[in-house]
Order: structure tokens, then C-alpha cells, then sequence
């Protein structure tokens, strides 16, 4: 584990429960994700399987009535090449802050409303800026220009001074991105950046965010449904199902070798250009379970064609079925367990 | 094909069913709101069956025993005419209640009909009724009472009249903004094109979707009206004083000598205004929450 | 960033502005309406009284009361209303000033008076060297100008009336026929009245008259004199004039300089305008009130340093009842004489006197009372099988809602209301109680009613009669203008031998329990209270009648805390 | 924002004119006699002349002669006269305006900035202890009767403890700021209660509203403090609501005020209207009523300004 300097955030069985009603239900169950320095991890599910809760987790931007505990959540810097513990520190302390905007940057879903609506846009990037270098106004305004145009957003110097509400959506979550971008931080969360946008707009986005990872060698966590994006950008896949990774390995992996039924049947019912005639596109039977009613074993076990009486007994664990591929499922017992 | 919509049927309604509990549950859960709805229905129920409750005639005078304290006899005294507190609370209670419950539906029934009516239709009329909407915010609201009573008269019919023409525009603009984003929908679209009657889209289909909130602002109204008409009381303009409310019979008590020696005189009206107003206040909130989380 | 921080400075700064500006507009308005006042006069008067001022009289006005001109605070008493109180007394003085039972008269503004024998003609001597408080000499022009005056106002006291038009050529000088007053003559000092008939009360009315200047007021519309923005800054003749008036707060009298009496030990009255005259007693800020209402008298006893004066006085209190009008507007209901004694039997008016009123009420049974020896004894005793058995011999009809306008707005009269109204249901009647805001145009033309609550602040025993007369302009709305009382009560008006008085008030009394037309309900006595801790009264002095003027010895009151 | 300015400024001409025919309409149908008010049965005068009285002041014209009489009058700056007592209306204005607003504008911004501040505080420690008791006195300050309370506290403050005056607005032979002040106090006070507890509740859940948006997460992950996040992006957006209502209880405040008035004595113009109403004295309810509604037209006006001024969306015109 000392050559791990390779993985810019390494996550050990975090887990994240709300409280509501006076009843405590978990959300987020023993996640462990790797980062590596330079790649996109995606992380992929159906909507309400806990990718965000879990990366808002290790930012620790969480509500109050959150509670999360892991093992350990690591950050490990290039700028400094130390190691951050962000699950020891407290969510709005100073040691967090510094880290948040600064070393890991986030891409927030909707960029309507993700902007404050009465501050000029320019405004609103510097400010992370100023907040975390104490630069001066109009230094940050230069960066903030430059920004702009790496971006590709027309016309910088006038739109800089513009409100968020004159801005199109594709260009509002461009400016969410230089938000995000603005300190050159490490990590890129990008949380589903593309679902409020229209098509077209949403493959400009994600080009613009895979050349920042090219280029700019930034390591991102792309959170999606889509598994058109995973498989155009992604490094390394992970796939959640209430709560859980039950996958976890590189893009290939996933795509070529999906060895968990859950990802198995989330690949079939991904529409694919020039579908032959007579081939139906998959569907998962049955309907997402209220993870307040879940009983124990395996959460996918109600819809599993694979299900068999043990599936439902206890905790499924890992089995590391070739390096780096993780799955969580006892059709794998037959391979090494690992935690 | 058949047994498939069957069983989402079944689905939506154990859904639907299952969001009631869980909406029921919720306000139950919610120690406030439930003290507030037990206090609302114990107030109201004393007043409507006071004459099981008290066997004293609330105008019965009885000079003998004027400003009785509380004893067995008299609950909770009686009044410097020898009148039984207790008795002229609870018949009190009647006429307070009635005219804030009615100034409040019958505003919101205004503010509904009115709202429907311009968000649906737009245009000329629209423009007539927000303005006529915002003339009547404009007036301090008390003023706007008084001049209603000063042509009115004075009266409990009059009353409600008057709350009810003071209070429909909070209702109307609510109504009104929730069919303007409406109307547009699919939905309404369809039913237009299947030649529904206008007033069937607008009361059957638009109308359910915002009395969540109308309801919500109905309770707030009628602890409103409760302190208005004790308001009203107190500068003389209220119900004749010769009938018994809240409002007149805590006025009567206004006096120095009242406030300094015949405590149950002021407090039992005031306190019961008070939990009254604070346990609609409380209900209302319960209901809020459970009804119109996003509006709280 | 920096720029939103400015921002929200300049709003919050903006704000504050704003309010101070709401305050600075107020004090300004304030010292304006003050120092306007002292303006005017030279400089013995301080700008804005600062410190202690040791003879500060101060008493206190309701605000709000209606039908009075300064119940909004805005403006001086109007004199011609009910000239009463402290202020009235200090500011205005009339011809002759009368006493305690405002009977018997001392000299004022006159030095004498003569009455002639046939009682028709009245000549006062004026008093020489008194000046208004602006310097203006005071002189007969302005008695015969104030009379002149009074006869063409919409808003007086009736007694002022009653007796002017009694005086030869009133009628012709109100319809405008006449140029002049044809009865009021001025020679020099003296002061010559001539009356077209005799009224007994002439002189107790003329030492309730207070006198105007002619000078200030002459160009003032009498119809509107009552409002005049003149009563905020009024010219006074007697030993005190207005020092500033803080609209809706108080004013305060200062000594007038041009007062030639000896003047007073008190150096200034202050006048608060407040909501609750008690609550002002209790906070010091009134050393003298007068009050009728039990709640406040009991109240009041427990403060230790006011002082009770109980004054008898003759304030009626009583039912008219809604017959038929001049105009042909029928009411058959109260017209059966029987329903109308049904009622006062219906009513225990002992019981409701001794708990509703304690020790201020006294049954009525006429309108004589009955500590008077004129009083016949004729008593309408509670009795509600009575009453019962009156209203079925009349073949009453129970299902009609008896209706009662009142237009006292107290606590007190409400509770009347309420125990009247219970008293008429025990007997099977439907009530229902009416608070009118405008009680002499529902009394009198509207005239929805079947009985009206009525009070009258009499200031003889004729006034109470006169309301029978067939040329009462309001009464003759609902009594029909019947003509059976008019011998009677224009007599005891004119009379005024002691031993013909008493047999026509004994001959009116039979009429009126004959008749019933009016159904006497108790008289209620007043309270005087003084803060005795604060003022320290002359002795010998008696209290009278508070809504009319007499001799307190003002002169003589000291103020010791 | 000049234009902005202008045409909120010329939309209030007709509203006012509208509200003074709907006014003057109503009066019409009144049955309140002035001159039956001033002069009151115990003390009738000549009736002839009360006639003439009623004549001379046009009360008996018809209701459209009336008005226009009324509106051209007004227009030449001409307010006229009280019916009841005389006074000029251009005088009540004068001197009673002013201490009505005096009252009004400082329990508003105690009101305001109390309420405000302590919603705020509130939503920030969701069901902290600042949240609990400002809740439990949001929630009493809104259910006790307003005249009640203010009788209540003269009689402990004014009369058992002596600390303050029982009523007015100033003493004579006494002057300044410290007078002013100690006058100030209770009508403030009884005045704040009710309106304070509104704007808590109503701060409170805007705040919170505000707090569990998107753009307090951005702001959030940009690492700025988080008393930043809350002035900087929390309170300048939950306040533009917050202003709103604020304007929707600047009539509620005023028309508070005539109960209050009447209570603590406050020479102030809502004594004046409920004495002109309820003694049908038409030309000062008129006066006064299009003073206050003119007031409360400018003074949401300047809350709209504000709202420009405070989010862009409104000031450049969505």
C-alpha cells in the first residue's frame, strides 16, 4: 500500500445513513472506490442508488441529519505529496475548506440553479480564487478571463460581468466548471454535469471535460446514469445499486466482461445505434425497492434472474474475480474474497 | 394486457393509500401540530355542544352574585352582571368561531373562483382582478374593516361579509399564479381537446392541484379573524356587544378595576383566544408540512 | 464583494434616514404648532417649559369622546358646548358667575344686573378696564355680539338657545329677516335684553355663557364655529390664555397678562388628551376628574391621595319612546299606553340602580325626583306578572323583536343594556339592543326603534319638561307633536316664583305619568376627584354640577406636590 | 433602472385615483350622518340651523358633484376640512402623519431587524436553542390580542412599576431625544411583538429554503468560510422574499396602528380614522385613507426598487 501515491483518493468502506422520522436508514453501505491520479472514474447506477450521497459524502457536504463513517477516506496531494484524511476532518473546518475548491473541485447536475442568481457570474468564480490564494480582485478577474476562454465561452470580457440568468444552460454549466476548475485542483466531481442539458450541448461538455482530463492530467469522478458517457470517458467504472458497489474494474472490464447480473442488465438496456431488427432492448423487471424495506443479503436479489435462497441470507462480500475487477456476488464465491 | 394495468392500478392506489399513511403519520408524528389539532377540536366541540356542557343561559343575569371568583357553582365565575363565564365562553366560542371559519372559507372560495377565473382566462380580466386584487392589499387591513362595517352595520352575518371581502386576495394570488403555470400543461391541453367544459378543466382538473396551499392559508385566516374580531371588539365596530364573542366579552374586561381584581374575567376570554389562535397556528403548520412541503 | 458590502451600508443607511427624517418631521410639526402660540404674545411666557414649574395644575380629556370639539386632540374646548371644567373656567368668563347650584349669581364680567318686574327686560353694567388676553379691550359690543352669535350656531348647548330665543326679535335676526338682533340693546357699558316673554332660568343661563371677542371671532361662520380652527389658538378673557398645544398630546395654559383680577396661585394648567381618564389619575397626570361609573370609582378609592366629592346633579337617564312623528311615521307597537307601562314593570330598576350603580342611581318615577317635595309618590314598583297581564291586555304581540337603541358606547351602558334587555325577555318579550353612532338623527329621524335609551344632563327641571313641547324640533318626531304638555311646560320655563313653580311641576308630573310618553328610568349623581396629595383646596369650597361653570375659588387653589 | 423607476412611479396614479373613487363610492353608502355625530342628543341644538350647516357643507349634493368638487379641490392642494371638528385635513396630515410613521417605521426596522435576525440565526442552528424560543415567542407574539397586550404592559410598566408614560407622544416641559424615546418604548414594543413574530417564522423558512439550494452546495465547494456562505449567498437571497412580505405588512403594520393608537393616546392619523369613520366624517377618511394607501404604494415601491436592487432577474427585466 506504499506505492499508492498512484491514487489520488482511495475510500474504504464509507458509509452514509439519514435520519428521518426517528428512523435511521442507510443509504450508502461500505463503499471502497480508488481514484487513480490522472484517470476518470465513473460511477454508474440507476437514479437513487446513492453515487451522489456518496461523493457528497467524501466532500463531507452533507445535511445535518447525515451521518457517514469509513475506514478511511484518503486525498493525497500533488502539490504537497501528502496525505489528507478528509473522513477526520470536521465538514466545515478550516483544513476541509482549504482542500474543497482548491484540490478537489465539484461539477454540480442542474447549472440553473447552481449558480446564485444575484451575483455576476465573474464574481462567483474569482471567489473561490480570492477565498483560497488571497489574490486581488482584478489578478483573479485576469484568471478568471482566462478561464473563459479555455472554456470556450464567447466573448469573456463583457459576459464576465453578465448574471447567471443571461447565460444559455450549456454555457451557466460551463461557468459551473470554471468554478470548479478556476484553482487547478487535483480531483474533478462531476456530478451527472450533463443530465439538465440538451444533447447537443451535453457531448460539448464532456469533451470539454475529457480534455481537461487529457490535457490538464486532472483525475475526475464522473457520476452518470448514462453508460454511453462511461464508455466514451471513462478510465474505470464502478457500479452502485442501492448503496453498494457491486462492481467495480476497469472500463473494459465492465464493458467487455460484466460479470455482476445487476451490470449485466444495466449494459442490455443501453440503447445501441443500428439495433438489429427483432432485438429488443433490455429491461430490468421490477421497480427500485425503498431502501427503508430492504431486508438482508444481496439488494438486487428481488430482481436477480440469478437469485438463489443464499442470495438473501447475509452481506454479499467482494470477490476480486481477475486484478482490479471487483464484484459483489456469490457467483463469484469461488474467488478470492477480499474486503 | 388487462391483468398488467390491473396490477398497476393496484400499485398506484397501495402507493396512493401508502402516501396518505405516511402523510397522516407524518402530521402525527409532529407533537405540535396534533396538540393544536386536539386543542381546535376540543375548543370547537365545547362551543357547539355548550348546551350539553353548561346548564347557565349565557345572558341570564343574575345581580346577586356579581363578580363571583371560581367555585363549583360557577366554573369559572361570572361576570359583573352575575353572568356564568364559563357558559358565555362556550356560547361565545359559537359566534367567534363561526365568523372566523366562515370569513375564512368563504374568503377562500372567493379567492378560488376569482383566482381560477384569471389564471384560466387571462387577458382583460385578469389584469381587472390583480388590480382589484392589489387595490384591497393596499389598504391597511383594519381600515378596510372599518369602513366595511361603518356600511354595513354591525352584525355577525356582516362580519363574516366583511372577512370574507378582506381576505380572498392571498387565496386569489395563489390560485391565479398556480393556473397560469397550469394551463399550459399537457394535460389541460388534452382535456381542451377533448371539448371538456371550461369550468369542469378548471374546477375538476387545474383546481385540486393547488388546495394544498389554499387549505394551508384558510387555517392561517381564521386565527387571523379571531384576533380581528377581538380587534374589531375593542374599537367598538365588532358583533353588537350585546352578543356574547370572545372579543366582546375580553373587551368588557378591558377595564383597570377587571385587569387588577377579577383576574377570570380577562384571562379565561384572552387565554382561550390565545390557545385557540396558537392551536390553529400550530395545525396550520402540521399541515404545511405535510401538505405543501416545498411552500413552507 | 466590496461593492455588495457598500451596498448593504448605504440601504441600512438609507433606512435610518428615513426614519430619522419620520421623527425630525414630527418634532418639527410639534414646535411648530407650539411656538406659533407663544409668537404672538410677549416674552413672560417660556418657549418650551423646561424644568419643574411649581403651581402645574394639571388635568386630563378624553380622546375620542364624541360630539366634543377636542376629542381628537386638535384644538381648545368650544365653550358653547357644556361649559365646563377647570380649563373653561380659567380661560372664559361669563357676565355673572354663579355657584355651587348654579342658582344664585355673584358679579363678573358685570358688576350688576337688574331684572325688570314683569321679568322681560335684563340690564347688566358691564365691568371697566378688562382687556382680552391680545390686549383688545373687553366691552358690551361682544356680549351683545356673542348672543347675537350664539342664535346662529349649529352646535351649542340647548339651554343657551332655549333662553335666546326668548329674547324679542330672535327669530327674525336667525332667519336672516332681520339685520339685528331687535332685543339686544348696547349703551355704553350696560348691556339692555329685552325678552318676548318671560324665562325663569335667564340669569343661571347668562352665568353659563361665556363671552366671545367680536374682534377675533366676528369673521368666523357661526354654522361652523363649534370647528373652528380658531379653538387652537383661542383669545381668552379670563386669568389664563393658551401656552402651547401639542396636537393630540396636551396643551397648557399660561397666565394672561391682561387678567386685572387678583391672579391666581396656580401658574399653569397642563390638559393631556388621553384614551383612559383613570389610568391618567393613576399615573398623576390628572389632579381632578369626574366620573359617573362605578368601576372607576372603586379604582379610584384605592388611591389614597384622590379625594371623592360626591355632586347630586340632575342627569336623567330615561326610555323615549317611538310613537308617531309630525311627519305621519306611525309606530302602533309603543302607541298602547299599556305596553308602555309594562315596561317599567318589567324592569327591577331598584335592584339594577343598587348593583349596576351603587350609590349613585335613584329610581325616577317622574321627572321629578323623588327626594323633591313636589314628588307625588306614584311608584312603577318591579312586577313582571304586572307587566305580563299589561302586555296581553294589549294584545302585544310576542313574536315582534322589541327593539332599543342606545348610543353610549361605555362598558357600563352596555351592561345596562344587557340587564335591561334580559328583565324584558323574563317577561316573553324579544329584544334586541341597537348601539347607534349617530344617535340623533336615528333617535329622531330614522326612528327604528321602539324605545331609545336617552340621557340628558339637565340643567333645570324645565328642560326636562320642555322635551314634551309640541315645538320640540326632535321630540315631536316620535311623541307626535302632542300639544298637551305645551301650557304646562312653557310655564314652568317662564316661571319663576318658587310656590307657582311647585304647583305646575305637580300638574306637569300627573300629565306625564298620565301619558307616559317618556319613561323615567333613574337619575345618576357624579363624582368629583382630587388629587388632595397634590392640590391643596380653599376652604369652603363646594362642588357642583361638572359639566357647567360655577365658583370653585380657582383663585385659591394651591398646588403643594 | 430609471425607466424601471418611472413606470413603477406613473402605474401608481391610477391605483390612487381608483382608490379614491372605491372610497368615496363606499362613504356614499354609509349611513352615518356628521352633523347627527357632533352633536349628540344630550346636548341638541337648534335644528334649523344644523340644517343650514348641512347645506352650507355640500352634504347634501349629490355623490358625483361630490366628487368632483372633492378631486378638483384636492388638485389644487385644497384638502378641505374635518366635518366633525373643523380642523383643517391639511393640519391632521401635517401634524399626525409623521407620528404615525414615527411609530410605524421604527417597529418596523426593530421588527425587521430582530424578526429577521433571528429567523436567520434560527434557520442557520435548525432546532438549535435561538430556533426553539424564537419559535415559542414567534408563536405567542402572533396569538395574544394586540389592544390586550398593550393594556397589559401600561398597566405594569406605566402604572404598577412607573418606569414609562402611561400615553402621548410627548410631555410638555420636556423635549428632545430621551423624551421622545421613553414615549416610544411601549406603543413600539406592543407593535414589534406581532409584526416580529411574522417575520421570524417567515425568515426562518426562507433562509432555510435558500440554505438546501444548489448554489449554497457551490458555494459550498468552492471552501469559503461558512459565515460567508451564509451573508454572503444565503441572507442576500433569502432577503428578496423576505422583502416581499415585508411589503405585503407595511398596510397591516398602519392599520395596526389604529389599534395601538387608540390604546396608548399616540396623536397619531389612525385615532384619526377610526374617530372619522366611525363618525362619518367623510373628507378626512378620504384624506387619510389615500395619505396611508399613497404611503404604502411608496413604500412597496421602494421594495421593489430594492428587490431590483438586490437580484438582477427583476432590475434587467426577465
Amino acid at each position: 500500500m506504499n506505492n499508492n501515491m498512484d491514487y489520488v483518493l482511495d475510500v474504504k468502506n464509507l458509509s452514509t445513513s439519514f435520519i428521518s422520522d426517528r428512523k435511521e436508514i442507510r443509504i450508502v453501505k461500505n463503499v471502497s472506490l480508488r481514484l487513480r491520479r490522472g484517470t476518470t472514474l465513473a460511477v454508474v447506477g440507476e437514479s437513487g442508488c446513492g453515487k451522489s450521497v456518496t461523493v457528497h459524502s467524501i466532500v463531507k457536504l452533507m445535511p445535518k441529519n447525515a451521518k457517514v463513517s469509513a475506514d478511511h477516506v484518503i486525498y493525497r496531494s500533488a502539490k504537497d505529496g501528502k496525505e489528507y484524511r478528509l473522513d477526520q476532518m470536521e465538514p466545515f473546518g478550516t483544513e476541509m475548506r482549504k482542500l474543497r475548491g482548491a484540490e478537489i473541485g465539484m461539477v454540480f447536475q442542474d447549472p440553473m440553479s447552481s449558480l446564485n442568481p444575484v451575483y455576476k457570474v465573474g464574481d462567483q468564480v474569482a471567489e473561490g480564487l480570492i477565498q483560497h490564494t488571497g489574490m486581488s480582485k482584478a489578478e483573479a478577474q485576469k484568471q478568471v478571463l482566462d478561464m473563459f476562454r479555455k472554456l470556450g465561452i464567447p466573448d469573456p470580457e463583457s459576459r464576465i460581468s453578465d448574471f447567471p440568468h443571461q447565460f444559455s444552460g450549456g454555457m451557466k454549466q460551463r461557468v459551473v466548471i470554471a468554478i470548479a476548475m478556476i484553482c487547478n485542483p487535483d480531483i474533478i466531481i462531476a456530478d451527472e454535469p450533463t443530465t439538465a442539458l440538451d444533447v447537443t450541448i451535453q457531448a460539448q461538455i464532456m469533451e470539454l471535460m475529457k480534455s481537461l482530463q487529457v490535457n490538464d492530467h486532472k483525475s475526475i469522478i464522473l457520476i452518470t446514469h448514462n453508460m454511453g458517457l462511461v464508455a466514451e470517458m471513462a478510465d474505470e467504472v464502478c457500479v452502485m445499486y442501492m448503496g453498494r458497489v457491486m462492481e467495480f474494474g476497469s472500463l473494459e472490464d465492465i464493458f467487455e466482461n460484466p460479470s455482476h447480473p445487476y451490470t449485466q442488465a444495466l449494459l442490455r438496456s443501453v440503447p445501441v445505434l443500428g439495433l438489429a431488427e427483432g432485438q429488443e432492448l433490455g429491461t430490468i423487471p421490477g421497480i427500485t425497492p425503498n431502501p427503508a424495506d430492504l431486508g438482508p443479503g444481496c439488494e438486487f436479489a428481488d430482481r436477480c434472474p440469478f437469485c438463489q435462497d443464499r442470495c438473501r441470507q447475509k452481506d454479499i462480500p467482494r470477490f476480486e474475480v481477475s486484478p482490479g475487477h471487483y464484484v459483489r456476488c456469490l457467483k463469484f464465491d469461488s474467488f478470492q474474497e477480499v474486503d | 394486457m388487462s391483468s398488467q394495468t390491473s396490477v398497476f392500478e393496484q400499485a398506484n392506489k397501495k402507493h396512493a393509500s401508502s402516501l396518505l399513511r405516511k402523510n397522516i403519520r407524518k402530521f402525527v408524528n409532529n407533537r405540535l401540530a396534533m396538540i393544536g389539532l386536539i386543542c381546535v377540536v376540543v375548543i370547537v366541540f365545547t362551543a357547539v355542544f355548550a348546551p350539553l356542557l353548561t346548564s347557565y343561559d349565557p345572558n341570564k343575569i343574575s345581580l346577586g352574585e356579581k363578580n363571583t371568583s371560581p367555585c363549583m357553582e360557577h366554573l369559572l365565575g361570572t361576570d359583573n352582571l352575575g353572568r356564568d363565564v364559563f357558559a358565555r365562553v362556550l356560547y361565545g366560542g359559537r359566534v367567534s368561531v363561526f365568523v372566523s371559519v366562515m370569513g375564512a372559507l368563504m374568503g377562500s372560495l372567493v379567492g378560488m373562483v376569482l383566482g381560477s377565473m384569471a389564471g384560466y382566462f387571462g387577458g382583460k380580466l385578469d389584469m381587472l382582478l390583480v388590480r382589484l386584487s392589489e387595490i384591497f392589499q393596499t389598504f391597511p387591513e383594519m381600515i378596510l374593516i372599518m369602513i366595511l362595517v361603518a356600511i354595513l352595520g354591525q352584525g355577525v352575518g356582516n362580519l363574516v361579509l366583511v372577512f370574507c371581502i378582506t381576505g380572498w386576495m392571498t387565496t386569489f394570488r395563489m390560485v391565479r399564479n398556480e393556473f397560469l403555470a397550469l394551463r399550459g400543461e399537457t394535460y389541460v391541453q388534452v382535456c381542451e381537446a377533448f371539448g371538456m367544459p371550461k369550468a369542469a378543466i378548471m374546477f375538476k382538473q387545474i383546481l385540486p392541484n393547488v388546495l394544498s396551499p389554499v387549505i394551508v392559508s384558510a387555517t392561517v385566516n381564521v386565527a387571523g379573524f379571531i384576533l380581528s374580531e377581538a380587534s374589531l371588539s375593542f374599537l367598538g365596530v365588532g358583533v353588537p356587544s350585546s352578543v356574547p364573542t370572545w372579543g366582546n366579552i375580553l373587551n368588557a374586561a378591558k377595564s383597570v378595576e377587571v385587569v387588577s381584581n377579577y383576574w377570570w374575567l380577562w384571562a379565561v376570554p384572552g387565554g382561550v383566544i390565545s390557545i385557540f389562535v396558537l392551536a390553529i397556528n400550530f395545525f396550520g403548520d402540521g399541515l404545511r408540512d405535510v401538505l405543501d412541503p416545498k411552500q413552507q | 464583494m466590496k461593492k455588495t458590502t457598500n451596498r448593504l451600508l448605504a440601504l441600512a443607511l438609507a433606512l435610518i434616514l428615513v426614519c430619522m427624517a419620520g421623527c425630525g418631521g414630527g418634532n418639527n410639526a410639534n414646535s411648530g404648532a407650539g411656538s406659533s402660540t407663544p409668537a404672538s404674545t410677549p416674552a413672560s411666557t417660556p418657549d418650551a417649559p423646561s424644568g419643574p414649574v411649581e403651581q402645574t395644575l394639571k388635568v386630563a380629556t378624553t380622546l375620542g369622546s364624541g360630539g366634543s370639539s377636542d376629542a381628537t386632540g386638535d384644538k381648545t374646548k368650544y365653550p358653547w358646548h357644556n361649559p365646563d371644567g377647570v380649563t373653561t373656567a380659567a380661560m372664559y368668563r361669563t357676565l355673572l358667575l354663579a355657584d355651587a347650584n348654579l342658582t344664585d349669581v355673584s358679579p363678573s364680567l358685570a358688576t350688576e344686573y337688574t331684572v325688570s318686574d314683569d321679568g322681560l327686560t335684563y340690564t347688566f353694567t358691564m365691568k371697566e378696564g378688562v382687556k382680552w388676553s391680545d390686549g383688545e379691550p373687553l366691552t358690551a359690543a361682544d356680549v351683545a355680539f356673542s348672543i347675537k352669535t350664539n342664535l346662529k350656531v349649529a352646535s351649542g348647548n340647548a339651554i343657551f338657545t332655549n333662553a335666546f330665543t326668548n329674547i324679542v326679535g330672535a327669530d327674525a335676526w336667525r332667519d336672516g329677516s332681520a339685520s339685528d338682533l331687535e332685543g339686544v340693546k348696547v349703551d355704553g357699558n350696560v348691556v339692555t335684553i329685552n325678552l318676548s316673554s318671560s324665562y325663569g332660568a335667564f340669569i343661571p343661563v347668562i352665568a353659563q355663557f361665556c363671552i366671545l371677542p367680536e374682534h377675533a371671532v366676528k369673521d368666523i361662520d357661526p354654522l361652523e364655529l363649534h370647528n373652528s380652527e380658531y379653538w387652537a389658538n383661542p383669545v381668552t378673557s379670563g386669568a389664563f390664555k393658551l401656552g402651547e398645544l401639542s396636537v393630540g398630546n396636551y396643551y397648557t395654559l399660561v397666565p394672561n397678562e391682561y387678567y386685572e383680577g387678583t391672579p391666581w396661585k396656580i401658574t399653569q394648567i397642563i390638559n393631556y388628551y388621553v384614551p383612559d381618564l383613570l389610568v391618567a389619575a393613576q399615573a398623576g397626570n390628572t389632579y381632578m376628574l369626574n366620573t359617573n361609573s362605578p368601576e372607576i370609582i372603586s379604582e379610584l378609592g384605592k388611591l389614597d391621595f384622590m379625594t371623592m366629592y360626591p355632586v347630586d346633579i340632575l342627569f336623567y337617564r330615561y326610555f323615549i319612546c317611538n310613537m308617531k312623528g309630525v311627519d305621519g311615521n306611525q309606530n302602533p307597537v309603543m302607541q298602547d299606553k299599556r305596553v308602555r307601562e309594562a315596561i317599567l314593570y318589567a324592569i327591577d330598576r331598584e335592584t339594577i340602580a343598587e348593583q349596576l350603580y351603587p350609590g349613585l342611581a335613584h329610581v325616577l318615577h317622574s321627572g321629578v325626583p323623588n327626594d323633591y317635595a313636589e314628588y307625588n309618590g306614584k311608584a312603577y314598583e318591579y312586577n313582571p306578572e304586572k307587566a305580563k297581564q299589561l302586555l296581553q291586555e294589549a294584545n302585544y304581540d310576542f313574536n315582534h323583536t322589541f327593539r332599543i337603541l342606545y348610543y353610549y358606547s361605555d362598558q357600563n351602558s352596555i351592561d345596562f343594556m344587557d340587564t335591561i334587555a334580559y328583565y324584558l325577555r323574563e317577561v316573553g318579550m324579544k329584544v334586541e339592543t341597537v348601539q347607534s353612532q349617530q344617535g340623533t338623527v336615528d333617535l329622531f329621524q330614522t326612528r327604528n326603534y321602539d324605545v331609545g335609551y336617552k340621557g340628558l344632563s339637565a340643567f333645570n327641571i324645565a328642560e326636562w319638561y320642555g322635551e314634551y313641547s309640541s315645538g320640540n324640533s326632535n321630540f315631536r318626531n316620535i311623541f307626535g307633536g302632542d300639544t298637551l304638555f305645551d301650557e304646562k311646560a312653557e310655564a314652568i320655563a317662564a316661571e319663576s316664583d318658587p310656590a307657582k313653580r311647585s304647583q305646575i311641576l305637580k300638574d306637569l308630573q300627573t300629565l306625564e305619568q298620565e301619558n307616559l310618553y317618556k319613561l323615567p328610568l333613574y337619575t345618576i349623581g357624579n363624582n368629583i376627584f382630587v388629587n388632595t396629595k397634590c392640590v391643596k383646596l380653599p376652604d369652603g369650597v363646594t362642588f357642583g354640577n361638572p359639566w357647567y361653570l360655577y365658583d370653585m375659588d380657582l383663585a385659591n387653589w394651591e398646588i403643594i406636590a | 433602472m430609471l425607466s424601471f423607476i418611472g413606470k413603477k412611479l406613473l402605474q401608481m396614479i391610477p391605483m390612487l385615483l381608483l382608490i379614491s373613487f372605491i372610497v368615496f363610492g363606499g362613504l356614499q353608502l354609509m349611513d352615518i350622518d356628521p352633523i347627527s355625530y357632533m352633536v349628540t342628543p344630550d346636548m341638541a341644538a337648534s335644528a334649523e340651523n344644523q340644517e343650514a350647516l348641512r347645506e352650507q357643507l355640500g352634504l347634501n349634493d349629490p355623490f358625483v358633484v361630490r366628487y368632483f368638487n372633492w378631486v378638483k379641490d384636492l388638485l389644487t392642494g385644497n384638502f378641505g376640512y374635518s366635518i366633525i371638528n373643523g380642523t383643517s385635513i391639511a393640519n391632521i396630515v401635517r401634524t399626525r402623519l409623521p407620528a404615525t410613521f414615527e411609530l410605524a417605521i421604527i417597529a418596523l426596522i426593530l421588527s425587521s431587524v430582530i424578526g429577521i435576525g433571528i429567523g436567520i440565526l434560527s434557520a442557520i442552528r435548525q432546532n438549535g436553542i435561538i430556533d426553539y424560543v424564537g419559535r415559542v415567542f414567534a408563536v405567542l407574539g402572533q396569538s395574544i390580542p394586540q389592544f390586550f397586550f398593550g393594556i397589559c404592559m401600561v398597566q405594569i410598566f406605566a402604572i404598577k412599576l412607573g418606569w414609562l408614560p402611561v400615553n402621548g407622544r410627548t410631555s410638555p416641559g420636556a423635549s428632545g431625544l430621551g423624551d421622545a424615546i421613553v414615549h416610544l418604548v411601549l406603543p413600539v414594543l406592543t407593535m414589534t411583538v406581532a409584526m416580529c413574530a411574522v417575520l421570524m417564522r417567515y425568515s426562518r423558512n426562507t433562509m432555510l429554503d435558500v440554505l438546501n439550494s444548489d448554489y449554497i452546495k457551490t458555494a459550498r465547494s468552492k471552501g469559503i468560510p461558512e459565515w460567508k456562505v451564509y451573508i454572503k449567498h444565503g441572507f442576500r437571497n433569502a432577503m428578496r422574499p423576505v422583502l416581499v412580505i415585508l411589503c405585503f405588512r407595511l398596510p397591516m403594520l398602519i392599520g395596526g396602528s389604529v389599534v395601538i393608537e387608540s390604546v396608548f393616546g399616540w396623536p397619531g392619523i389612525g385615532s384619526i380614522i377610526t374617530q372619522s369613520v366611525v363618525s362619518g366624517d367623510y373628507p378626512v377618511i378620504m384624506v387619510t385613507t389615500l395619505m396611508v394607501a399613497a404611503a404604502i404604494l411608496v413604500a412597496s415601491f421602494l421594495v421593489d426598487v430594492l428587490t431590483a436592487a438586490l437580484d438582477p432577474r427583476v432590475r434587467l427585466g426577465e
